[in-house]
């Protein structure tokens, strides 16, 4: 295999050279632990706050990293390209931002993710750092039963972290937190479409192959293929395909809702546009009050073209906290 | 009586390493399929760590492969990471020294039984499972024979096992999003565990 | 011909479309004008203040639109995909923002830009509005001489928008804008480089192909070839074909400098910030002291993979202005 | 003696809208080799414009082409548009009632003239003009020979223009930027006013 088509040097090095690129573009804001792939606040850990820590694989970004600063996150963890972070990292993240009111992770619900925060977790509270887990699973293209990995976290993990983080800048202590996360997160649902899959540079072919007349339908954010493929279909028709789902499976009705068309990546944001106009129509039609929204790319993968939507039921402290100040490299508001 | 030793521990290792690394590729290719295309990757980047351990630092066998363990979980990340790190952590725990084909299954039972608690499948999950536990079992019925009959009958009944996740639809790790149409591929770490027991049928014993 | 893999509808309403989506996320803080395909501030004409306009074709998204705001521009003009607006449009625009202080053309040196801004000009001062134009022409990969069209707009447009909008929100005049904007043109160079061509949606295939093992050097933000194509090479090495060509063509030590790493559409964000570590890198090995940067996708073409270095030598003012706050769909700092 | 009328001039663009329409993704396609792939449609829009004009809303044929101007600048827009509104705004300031073959004449050359003044282009930079100019100075050594055999002489030489631009390097417009290798393809703009001309032949006269 020749170099693969990407602005990498090599497919080993992605991570650690990205971290150099953002320490070089954000060293007024963030601090890098290279050692361990760590994006840090570069004022953590502070007094008296809870800390905020969340991390994955590589190759969602802005997710994790650009969501770190005042308001946001404390720390993420940057495992290898779509590999969940190893409990080392974790762990140094953890004690990093502790100030003793305990810290709190945000973990997608993938098995890796889970199994490695979780294990983190009992190596921090060895060393008397006070860890809550909270578990984020908003994908409605997963089937969920209590005899499967259940659903997936994507496009929420970005809201629940804006809302989050904005409560323990606040103040709130950890318990608080934790149940405030969980509200979100029982609030939350996202759909995703893909209208190719996506290049991981260790293996330089796209993950999945798609007819020119094809979408993948429910899909994640690691290129994986979807739930279904359907044939090429109008903007007008996929936003369907994405509200349709996300509206069976929780009633938006009668509460303000914060909306995110996301890009998966390679999608321009032109495209995103559209789709949102034809999104924000369709909710409207089904009686969901769209109090606030976000458009742009947010949680990637890669270079994948398509795009993801989540709607969250909020209630006016949820919508307190989305509007509070927020000040991280890709988030920024209300300062 | 045959009694496993670091040298041969090592040798496993060593072989494995060299096993995961031939086959990185083709491992990373099956989760392509069913999953993100990273089993290749995570597993040869763990075991490249493991590899570069030197068996003189250790006191014992079971210290070694402790170390082994602390390896993977601290290298390979993803699902795999904890799983085979687990796997190694609790096999070294039940090791007794001078370990003989009853020590060694003990060993192989804790280990196999610590991934199924740490990841909370089952058989038929379309996991490593599926390697593993069938490997156990046949373990188990030839432990008589000795440590390497022994193994080799494991490593058959992995393969078998391995072969067997092909019409599986997955319950357990990424493939399981996919639904349905997870059959019909097989398992990227019930083929990397098949790996793991036909190099200890090779080294061991 | 099938439907074209893209989130749109028809290919012919896609401007049109997007703008009903940038209208539905964006109402808080821009009003569009449908029939001329005009992004205004919500706020325009302000008071006493000059208008600043820009605009041009479509598929560069956030620019032109996303930059409109407080602290930037007070309209942007949408033309149709890569094609400059028509007099019309840019007319509407400007009445729309003065406000009897005059109106700012900010201009890429494109024929078509150039001839349709000019047109558009010529009716605003026959109506009585004092109309200035500026046009930018940053690209280093065209070469210069009094016998062709001269070197395209590109990159550049950002910082300008972004200088040139803080200065007229402080209340500077026409004059010392244009003068302003002049000096900003003088001291930034770009460089651009893509992986793919992109997809014009009427077109439905790449405006261009490139090999697996190609680059396409010295590329605008039409998805037009570049100057030259080269093999494939690591991200350390296509960095030193984009800093080069902008430190051979202008000398930026001495002063600091504002440096933009800027994706054109499809690259992921992993890649951008690990372009802009080897960037920054080999600019620091040159002297330059970089004093600010901008890491992300801001002036872009369509889906193509690629990447775009501005650097601006600026002046304490730029700086001042470049700081000064700033809120706009996809910029905002210092509010 | 012929003169050209405003039914036959609505004729012209009728017939120039349709060969556009028809050449759209081949105008296109020559853009997209050495500009940004929208010559064709730019021009489609605004010649679909063009021809929903009704000819009885016109007091004559000069107002009528004004028109035709102003909706060209209007809602074709990248270089051509402008051009080509300024041909038909020029042209139809120049063109005088119940024109003859010299009436016309004088037309054409207000149009080329103009399209020249505001591209700031010469013959030889691989434009429009590369075709526009030789058309008119063919018209000028036939206008003797009346309106039709004039149009005939100048749309062969507009051809004979646009296949010379195929060798050149652009100096103007978009392909500049792309220096020598500009060279090797037709510009799009010198086919599309071919196409101009040979509609003009067609109906004019
Ligand atoms: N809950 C689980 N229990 C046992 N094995 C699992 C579980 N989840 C995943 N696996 C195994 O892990 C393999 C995937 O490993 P890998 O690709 O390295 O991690 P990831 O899925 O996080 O990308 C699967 O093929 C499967 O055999
Ligand atoms: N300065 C100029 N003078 C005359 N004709 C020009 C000039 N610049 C461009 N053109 C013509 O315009 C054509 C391109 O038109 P079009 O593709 O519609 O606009 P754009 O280049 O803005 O995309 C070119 O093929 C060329 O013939
Ligand atoms: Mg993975
Ligand atoms: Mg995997
Ligand atoms: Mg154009
Ligand atoms: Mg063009």
């Amino acid at each position: 295999m020749g170099l693969v088509k990407k602005l990498i040097n090599d497919a080993s090095d992605v991570v650690a050279d990205a971290l150099r690129g953002i320490e070089a573009a954000h060293a007024d804001r963030l601090r890098i632990d290279h050692d361990h792939q760590v994006i840090l606040r570069a004022d953590a850990p502070r007094a008296g706050k809870v800390g905020i820590v969340s991390g994955g694989g590589s190759g969602h970004e802005p997710l994790h990293g650009g969501f770190v600063g005042r308001g946001m996150l404390d720390a993420a963890c940057c495992g290898q390209v779509f590999t969940s972070p190893v409990p080392d990292q974790v762990m140094a993240a953890t004690t990093a931002v502790d100030a003793g009111a305990g810290v709190l992770h945000l973990v997608k619900n993938y098995t890796g993710d889970v199994m490695n925060f979780e294990m983190a977790a009992e190596l921090a509270a060895a060393e008397g750092v006070q860890v809550e887990a909270v578990v984020i699973d908003d994908d409605v293209a997963v089937t969920d039963s209590l005899y499967t990995a259940g659903r997936r976290g994507v496009g929420l993990t970005v809201l629940m972290e804006k809302i989050v983080g904005a409560a323990a800048e606040e103040g709130l202590d950890l318990a608080g937190l934790a149940s405030l996360a969980r509200r979100v997160n029982a609030s939350g649902r996202s759909m995703g479409v893909a209208l190719t899959s996506c290049t991981v540079p260790h293996v330089g072919r796209p993950t999945f192959d798609l007819g020119e007349d094809e979408l993948e339908i429910g899909i994640g954010i690691h290129g994986e293929p979807g739930r279904e493929r359907r044939p090429m279909a109008s903007a007008r028709e996929v936003a369907a395909m994405l509200v349709e789902p996300v509206l069976a499976d929780r009633d938006f009705t009668g509460a303000p809702a914060i909306v995110m068309l996301n890009g998966m990546g390679a999608t321009p944001l032109l495209e995103l546009y559209l789709m949102y106009g034809e999104v924000a129509t369709l909710l409207r039609e089904a009686g969901v009050e769209i109090a606030r929204n976000l458009v742009g790319n947010y949680i990637t993968s890669l270079d994948m073209a398509g795009c993801s939507l989540t709607v969250l039921g909020a209630d006016d402290d949820m919508l307190r906290l989305w509007d509070a100040p927020v000040d991280t490299p890709a988030l920024r508001w209300g300062l | 009586m045959t009694t496993v030793d670091l040298a041969q521990t090592q040798a496993w290792l060593a072989d494995f390493a060299a096993a995961i690394h031939e086959n990185a590729a083709l491992l990373t290719d099956l989760d392509r399929q069913i999953g993100d295309a990273d089993h290749g990757s995570n597993m040869d980047r763990g075991l490249t760590a493991v590899a570069a351990l030197n068996a003189d630092d250790f006191a014992d066998t079971a210290a070694y492969l402790k170390k082994v363990g602390m390896t993977l979980v601290s290298t390979v990340g993803g699902a795999s990471g904890p799983l085979y790190g687990t796997f190694f952590l609790r096999f070294a725990g039940a090791l007794p020294a001078a370990a003989d084909a009853a020590g060694l299954g003990a060993a192989l039972r804790a280990g196999v039984e610590g991934v199924a608690a740490r990841g909370r499948a089952e058989e038929g999950d379309k996991t490593m499972l599926d390697a593993l536990a069938p490997a156990l079992r046949a373990y188990d019925e030839a432990v008589g024979e000795g440590v390497r009959p022994a193994l080799e009958a494991a490593a058959a009944a992995a393969a078998t096992g391995r072969d067997a996740t092909v019409p599986l639809v997955a319950r357990k790790g990424r493939a399981s999003y996919l639904g349905e149409r997870s059959a019909g591929h097989q398992d990227p770490g019930a083929t990397s565990a098949t790996l793991l027991l036909e190099s200890a049928a090779r080294n061991l014993g």
